[in-house]
């Protein structure tokens, strides 16, 4: 789960790393308020979970409170790689004398944390180590021995930070960066650009922090971060039925079970000709409402012309799957053709099963491959 | 001879009582695996359709000699159970359990490591070797017995292509699905080397998707390492962007991590990568034939 | 440092392992006042750092606050193996239906943590060991991953606990010790015995607890339990003057530096047929101030006739030692016979240093051997 | 031959700018080791009478090649050290720093375990290799050249078990104080090894003292690993009671800790025990003579 920076900073201050006074606001008159508050110049910027707000436009400096409520009521509705900001983070502006690049990472190669540090901050980390790649300083954390301080005075010594006071204040800032990242199991910290201002002091002016999914369930404080109305509504609707579903841009509705059968099946319909409508996974156990759910969700995307169940089944069983189908065409009453391939546990049972519904929308195909084609065909032909 | 497991196998299954332990311990029971234990804490003394429960790994394995435990338990209590297992000193664990936490995998990685003990998993669909063990929830009608060393990423998508290999009249010497977590306790390279090993195994495929670097690394590994042939399948070549690692993470692997990035890596290496998981079935009976 | 009975019952608190309600008094009219508020039968129990108090008589039970104050005056000054009860610790009386045993020690041999835990609690653990050894069990715990919940569980299942909510209770009071034990950077936590009640709580109803000494700097409010007054007045000067003293009780005064050496050389004041009349230790460095340091806390002694300084030099130089020695002789008028043997860095200088000074009480000799021989034969004739 | 420090070692010192650190590391370099390095975050650039400071060990590894550390740093710094010196890839480390807190020995020990690193010390005097290399604090002049390999738990003991032998006429080849704290880098057991591979070692001295049962534990296995004869010292036979390890760790070890049963565990495997270090020093002549 990513964070907006403002929830990354909120973070970054519970333990112990500088950030910038701010306030969120969600309108223009909030916004004013806000800068009232705050008093003298600050920045304006849009939480959106995407990079680039920078070039949309979407960060604006202002100086006064009716300028703050300008520039707010600018960004806000602002669609920004397909987003829309529906948040502005008000902060103090700072006088910036120069810009860092400090991460932690999840290394799933090596399978340790990753420090990063470069005195090259405020431009894409991709540049810098791609065009200065040994100023980019890169060091592990072994995860059972935890952070030692050696690792943060390496960081800054290894990148020619020169000034001792600024050399404490990020020896201080990886430290507690590293606790941050463990002690909210993420996947990412980045601060770019960390910066120093003209009196010397280091702070973080931006925030990327992912979350692991995984370990929310010991971290409801974290979990709470969500922002359900940022989500696609039918991604929403599909995390609250416990379905994994991404929209896609096509007509063929695509519906697996585990994300690499799932991902294969939008890569074959793409292969044979189709456009998918979406991804869409039952996830390993996929029980008959499971079903029903997914297909809830498939058919309210209005550019779904045909429907392709393929389930390989484990521990899916395919009768559940079959069962579940049934139970959604007896509800939903859905017209769209629905192709359905079923391998694997249970399937005899499964296609038995739908062999007997004999509804009229029902295509069963023998092979992924096949099912992938009729359901192509079928979106062509509706 | 396949590899992970085979007729030595003694099994211990963490989660015995609990219904997915049930139904895939007794499912991997009437395969011909060796089901010798189960472990739940509380419930030592009872027994699963005949199948001893301990309160312990440490005493199902000094009373019934199991080497290998398949873990069936809630994502909050797995990383305890492969602990506990290590500590019981079984050799082999295969971790099925979903939602295992990552941090908790990179310290569980560090202490196996260490241990020399090999774990599939976490959230993976286990290890099967046709005809002589099946540990975890793999559908084994689908395999039949073979050559074909069979590694992946991914579950059903693995049941998928061995499905297209049985079609082809291809057997399998062993299945591992390797599971597609971001830290899993055997990644390509490892069950790679296994098959290296392993004289039953004449071919490899391996099915990978986006994300991570561990294609690629198994490309270096199968071109300097290997002398087996190996054909591999990506799924994932139309994700949408953003699904994929973020900027930092490709910084790290010097990959972007997709599909395509992964089949360059492999083709330059001189790896045949199927298109569809047909195709990939299909260039894996070309070189038998060959 | 070993902590008595109610400090370490108080860090059990902290850590949410549960004890009986209890106050200190240091007089029975506390202890009376103790008793009013606790209400009910109590329990009056000396703290000493020692064992053996219950056969010592230091263990009472009393059923009213005036009964509660005639044991505590037959308790508060009464000896027990050497060490003066000046402290009571008044509990709540529990009753028990079971007695059990738990520790975590710091293993040396194995260089892990180990758990050791059996039903056979309230009797010498060395006595079940021997006796039982198949009923106690132990488990080690691994220093970089540290505890997980399954070495409690096995805890309680090898040692046959059979009541599951007694099981669980117990495992919780093994995963909070092991948290106290890291937490407080302990060489040894031991409940004996943790008990079980009648109506089923398990509770710890005794503590040892003793703390690493060096990290105690990093563990202030650790470091504040340490109880100076019931110290040996010397051995507490000494340490406040940051030398290592033990009393003896001989009469030649023995001062080495290094742990090892000073151990020897006591060892071979007692071969050639002397008695030492204490350890003292000048440590690694032992400047100048520290010898003098050292030779006023076993000049304090009366008991002692003579001294034998032993020294080897590495960081200790002798020069250094020569001046103290010479610094404290000018300072406190010393008339008792000083040998001092030196050897090692600059120990010609100090040699020199010491013959120049020319003073009659001073024998220099040439070997530890030869060195304890005069100082037995001066403490002889003194 | 020696082992642990000689002609091939270059020396690192972690500390170089301290007092004690500039000292003995000057000391060293007397002597005639190779001290290519010193480490004090915040001093790189500066030298120490010649020898360059870096401010990491990394940077004076990588710039001097060297393969040592010495450590000489405030004990509430020196478990940083540690991992940094392992992190920087030296091989030997020699930690001089005393009241480094024991838990933090419990992870270091299992940290260089793993890694394989050796460390001697901490609170200990270091390895001296008469006539080769110097790294610590043991005062060389008080040692000569030869064959006698000396082991000890203490520091100043050693010294003084080295001087008798040297008033013998008796030299060494490497003299190792391991350090008398609970958890130390080196045991006796891992430097007898050391001696038993060693080709100018051909007999051992080692030098214990009451507590633990590392004594015990060397003496099975000298009667079980080692060709060359072990003479031993054990200091603390007059000590006081309740100086000795508590209770439980008493039943952990099976021994009192006391001098009394480490001498008679060593006499029992035929080892010969001094009761003064004069006597220690004559048993080594008898061997040497025999």
């Amino acid at each position: 789960m990513d964070l907006y920076e403002f929830q990354g900073k909120e973070l970054f201050r519970r333990y112990g790393i500088p950030v910038s006074e701010g306030r969120l606001a969600t309108s223009p008159a909030e916004a004013h308020e806000a800068a009232q508050e705050l008093g003298g110049p600050v920045v304006v910027k849009a939480q959106v979970l995407t990079g680039g707000r920078g070039k949309a436009g979407g960060i604006k400096l202002a100086e006064t409170p009716e300028d703050v409520e300008a520039r707010a009521s600018e960004i806000l509705g602002m669609d920004i790689r397909g987003h829309t900001v529906r948040k502005v983070w008000i902060e103090r502006a700072s006088d910036i004398a120069r810009e860092y690049y400090l991460s932690i990472t999840f290394d799933r190669g090596a399978k340790r944390p990753l420090l990063m540090f470069t005195t090259h901050g405020g431009v894409d980390i991709e540049e810098v180590a791609a065009s200065s790649p040994d100023e980019l300083v890169r060091l592990h954390v072994d995860p059972l021995e935890g952070y030692h301080p050696w690792q943060g005075r390496r960081l800054v010594y290894d990148a020619g930070i020169a000034d001792p006071v600024e050399q404490k204040q990020i020896a201080a800032i990886v430290e507690r960066l590293y606790e941050a990242f463990v002690g909210c199991e993420a996947m990412l910290c980045e601060i770019n650009p960390l910066i120093v201002t003209t009196e010397g002091e280091v702070r973080a002016l931006d925030s990327k922090f992912t979350v692991d999914d995984n370990a929310l369930y010991r971290h409801p404080e974290l979990a709470e971060m969500r922002d359900v109305a940022a989500a696609d509504p039918l991604e929403a609707l599909a995390r609250e039925k416990g379905v994994t579903y991404v929209k896609l841009d096509g007509e063929v509705g695509v519906l697996g079970n585990g994300a690499g059968l799932t991902m294969s099946t939008v890569d074959v319909v793409t292969f044979v000709g189709g456009r998918p409508a979406n991804f869409c996974d039952l996830g390993g156990g996929g029980d008959a409402q499971g079903v029903v759910d997914a297909l809830d969700v498939i058919t309210r995307d209005p550019q779904v012309r045909s429907i392709f169940f393929n389930i390989f089944g484990g521990i899916t069983r395919c009768d559940e799957v079959a069962r579940g189908i049934l139970q959604a065409l007896g509800q939903m009453a859905i017209k769209l053709p629905i192709v359905v391939r079923l391998d694997g546990t249970n399937a005899e049972e499964g296609r038995r099963l739908l062999e007997e519904a004999a509804a009229a929308n029902l295509h069963a195909e023998a092979t992924m491959l096949d099912g992938a084609r009729r359901a192509v065909e079928l979106a062509a032909a509706a | 001879m396949a590899i992970l497991v085979d007729t030595e196998t003694r099994l211990v299954v963490q989660g015995l009582t609990g219904s997915e332990g049930r139904f895939h311990g007794l499912r991997n029971r009437a395969y011909g695996t060796h089901v010798v234990a189960g472990v739940t804490p509380g419930k030592g003394g009872q027994d699963v359709d005949g199948i001893p429960v301990f309160d312990t790994v440490d005493s199902a394995v000094s009373s019934t000699g199991a080497n290998t435990s398949m873990i069936v338990v809630p994502a909050a209590f797995a990383a305890d159970a492969i602990y506990e297992a290590v500590d019981a000193g079984v050799d082999t664990i295969v971790c099925i359990t979903e939602g295992v936490p990552a941090h908790d995998m990179l310290r569980i990685h560090a202490y196996l490591h260490a241990r020399g003990v090999i774990m599939v998993g976490p959230n993976c669909p286990g290890a099967l070797s046709p005809g002589k063990a099946n540990v975890g929830i793999i559908p084994a009608e689908i395999f039949r017995e073979g050559s074909v060393g069979l590694v992946s990423r991914s579950g059903t998508l693995t049941y998928q292509i061995g499905h297209e290999l049985t079609q082809l009249g291809l057997g399998s010497s062993t299945i591992v699905g390797i599971g597609g977590d971001p830290v899993v306790g055997s990644s390509f390279v490892e069950v790679l080397a296994l098959f290296e090993g392993d004289t039953q195994t004449e071919q490899v495929v391996m099915v990978g998707e986006i994300g991570g670097d561990e294609e690629e690394k198994a490309a270096a590994f199968i071109e300097g390492e290997m002398s087996k042939p190996v054909v591999a399948y990506i799924a994932g070549f139309t994700a949408p962007p953003g699904k994929t690692m973020g900027h930092a993470g490709a910084i790290i692997s010097g990959s972007a991590g997709t599909a395509q990035a992964k089949k360059d890596a492999l083709e330059a290496r001189g790896i045949r990568v199927g298109v569809t998981p047909t195709e990939t079935a299909h260039l894996v009976a070309e070189l038998i034939r060959a």
